[in-house]
């Protein structure tokens, strides 16, 4: 599904990755490992199309991703390290806001409901920035509940979460799984446990 | 393996690339401005209305050419950086700017230096000076965008995007200077009746234009040079480089 | 020649300040960006010199204390 | 859920946004405003309260203190959309960030724009304007505003990854404004001498056509260099 052809990035004369090639076909999850500075929110921003790699290529379907980078788009999730969430509208606005961007609908009980399973109960109409981290995480994380997508590239979602939260998500990643999707995570939590199909990368720290 | 050392390949290429055209821009500019220079100072016969003052035409006009050519060159290697997606036609419009600026930061003071014994005035809203100061302020732009960014290739791609806006912007504004000037009847003494211009004028002034296409050139060039040198330094070929001479 | 003398010639009949205020400026703006322009290119050929005695000194640091 | 593709939605609810929040924070609203009205106070104030002079001056006046005010907005234009992670979220949409941009040009007009147009009426009265001079100041505004913000929004876009993009921001788009000042001020001149300012206007428009063809594209092209 993803191919990643010899993708090469350096970032002020400093060289993250050299010639790095890998695939992720539908059910599979990989995560992306490494010390700081290492390059994986580099190597995730160049996948989802944000960043340009200095050499090589990203494929999706057999396309280069930049060839038709809206239909790509279409197929992608991504959450980053800033969620996209804005902090003057509250949880529920947000959430309706980002599906009307992304070509999706859904009912005012639907979101409700998905708010009130991420623990956000009589949240849901306060401003954002009032919330904790955690919680503004969790409605970035709604998301996940509300897509088509195939290709989910999250940069370390488990950020700010409790353990139920955390739990909540594994959940919902093996139900993405199980549906033919692919995800592609960086975190420094130890996954192998809970996901047998893992494939990690490591990255290393380069001088 | 090869797909990495292509690149690479292509950037030395364009450096020695730079090393070839540099001697025939070196040797047009130097021959052409002493010529030039030396005519258009000494032998060209005075104007009969401006008297000695018009010989400041051998470097105004030329400079006031090329600072548009600059910026247009400039525009058209930025269109190739951001079509082609090609590194080195970016460093040519980095290259290219300061050399532009220079170029107009020359028209303009030879112009308010000509404006002085003509007009009476070191500055009058004309609308060819007018539009030269403006188009200052557009290097300007791209010049400061440039170095705000911390990263280089941002930078670049950033100020590529500047450079092609401000090329779709500069006829307009050309076309609204002009008219604004007629509009207000300013100071529409044209220094200098280009269609009646005598041979033994012209032919200085076309060594000038041509000598001045040269600096250009020269410099840009140099400039490139060391842009090249700027992104490559970690290569083998830099370091080889660097111990041979 | 348009002038008979190099003091006519400097004179530039009365336009003289403005004449080679014009043509000093001129030559010191391409004087300057060349000048400066070689001088940028030779620190950054030092740049990678130091650079690489550098990485030759601690290679060879790193050589003496495994010996 | 279910997708539910609609140009015109993804339009509105980018729209929406930003004019909600703009109404949240009335500040951002009003203070340009403000800033327009006290700039335009300034110059009878330094240059003598002569009617006559005023009439002359006005038109001048009202343009530049219009393209300052405009300045103020722009900054804010893309900046929390970048700082949160919302314009990665715009790039990363089915739709082409072009459309996105177009909605928040749009959006930046209403709330900044607009305004000045709707109290055009209150300026030409201050700067002593007949009413001939008024219609144009209107229009002028009118068609003139949305270009102001189209180009702006280009040195938004550039800037916003600086974090001290604000004055960079002028000094890039500034010179750019220079053809819209002329022609509008301009237009107002020629209509205080009772004549025809069509061309001026026409002008104006045929601008603002090619700015709306072709400034979407520049700014999501200056935005993706940002994110990067």
């Amino acid at each position: 599904m993803l191919e990643i052809d010899t993708v090469t990035c350096t970032k002020q004369d400093r060289c993250l990755f050299d010639s790095l090639s890998f695939t992720l076909h539908s059910g599979q999850i990989m995560q992306v490992e490494g010390p700081n500075g290492a390059g994986k929110t580099s190597l995730l921003r160049i996948i989802a199309g944000f960043a340009r790699a200095d050499e090589g290529q990203i494929r999706y379907n057999h396309t280069d991703i930049r060839e038709d980078y809206d239909s790509f788009a279409a197929e992608l999730l991504f959450i980053g390290h800033k969620t996209g969430v804005n902090q003057q509208l509250n949880a529920y606005e947000n959430v309706q806001y980002w599906l009307q961007v992304h070509g999706a609908k859904a009912s005012e009980e639907e979101v409700y409901e998905l708010l009130a399973k991420l623990g956000l109960i009589g949240l849901e109409d306060v401003p954002v920035r009032t919330l904790s981290a955690g919680q503004q995480r969790r409605v970035a994380l709604v998301r996940l509940w509300l897509n088509k997508a195939k290709l989910w590239i999250l940069d370390e979602p488990f950020t700010a979460l409790d353990k139920k939260g955390v739990a909540l998500l594994q959940t919902q990643f093996q139900s993405h799984l199980d549906a033919g999707g692919a995800i592609l995570l960086t975190t420094h939590q130890d996954l192998t446990a809970h996901f047998a199909q893992l494939q990690t990368l490591t990255l290393e720290y380069r001088l | 393996m090869w797909k990495w050392l292509h690149p690479y390949a292509k950037a030395e290429r364009a450096y020695q690339l730079c090393n070839t055209l540099l001697p025939y821009f070196a040797v047009i500019a130097v021959v052409g401005l002493l010529v030039g220079w030396v005519w258009g100072l000494a032998y060209a016969p005075a104007d009969y209305q401006q008297k000695d003052s018009y010989r400041i035409i051998f470097i105004h006009v030329p400079s006031a050419i090329w600072s548009m050519g600059a910026y247009s060159s400039m525009a058209i290697a930025a269109i190739i950086a951001l079509v082609w997606q090609i590194r080195n036609a970016e460093l040519a419009v980095i290259s290219i700017a300061p050399v532009g600026a220079a170029m107009t930061a020359i028209a303009l003071i030879t112009g308010a230096a000509w404006g002085k014994p003509m007009w009476g005035a070191w500055w009058v809203w004309d609308a060819r000076l007018t539009s030269e100061l403006i188009l200052l302020f557009l290097y300007f732009g791209v010049l400061s965008l440039y170095h705000a960014f911390e990263d280089k290739k941002s930078g670049g791609r950033a100020a590529c995007i500047l450079a092609i806006v401000g090329v779709v912007n500069l006829p307009i504004i050309h076309f609204s200077v002009e008219w604004w000037n007629t509009l207000h009847q300013g100071s529409t003494i044209t220094k200098f009746d280009t269609s009646a211009i005598d041979p033994s004028m012209l032919w200085p002034l076309l060594i000038n234009i041509v000598a001045f296409a040269g600096v250009l050139g020269v410099v840009t060039l140099i400039r490139l040079k060391n842009e090249i040198l700027r992104c490559e330094q970690h290569r083998p070929w830099v370091r080889e480089l660097v111990n041979r001479g | 020649m348009q002038f008979e003398s190099f003091s006519e010639f400097l004179a530039m009949g009365g336009y003289g300040f403005y004449v080679w205020l014009s043509f000093g400026s001129c030559a010191l703006i391409l004087v300057g960006i060349l000048v400066s322009s070689l001088a940028d290119g030779k620190k950054l050929k030092q740049a990678v010199k130091a650079q690489m005695a550098r990485e030759a000194r601690i290679k060879k640091a790193k050589e003496e204390s495994q010996a | 859920m279910q997708t539910h593709h609609s140009y015109w939605l993804a339009f509105k609810s980018v729209y929406t946004k930003d004019v909600t929040l703009a109404f949240r924070q009335r500040a951002e609203i009003v203070n340009p405003l403000l800033f327009f009205l006290i700039v335009i106070t300034l110059f009878p104030l330094a240059i003598g309260p002569e009617p006559a002079l005023l009439t002359r001056i006005a038109p001048g006046i009202i343009w530049v203190a219009a393209l300052l005010s405009t300045m103020l907005g722009l900054d804010k234009l893309f900046r929390d959309d970048y700082n949160d992670g919302s314009l990665e979220q715009l790039i990363a949409s089915p739709y082409p960030l072009s459309l996105s941009v177009l909605a928040k040009v749009a959006a930046h007009w209403t709330v900044s724009g607009l305004p000045m147009v709707l109290l055009a009426p209150l300026f030409a009265l201050l700067m002593n304007l007949e009413t001939q001079s008024l219609n144009a100041t209107v229009l002028t505004l009118l068609i003139g505003t949305p270009l102001l913000s189209f180009i702006g929004a280009i040195g938004a876009g550039l800037t916003v990854a600086l974090q001290k993009g604000g004055i960079l921001m002028s000094l890039l788009v500034l010179p750019l404004y220079i053809p819209v000042l002329i022609f509008a001020t301009s237009a107002i001149d020629t209509s205080s001498m009772s004549l025809a300012y069509g061309g001026q206007l026409a002008i104006l428009g045929a601008m603002l056509a090619v700015a709306i063809v072709a400034a979407p594209i520049a700014i999501s092209s200056a935005l993706r260099v940002s994110v990067s």
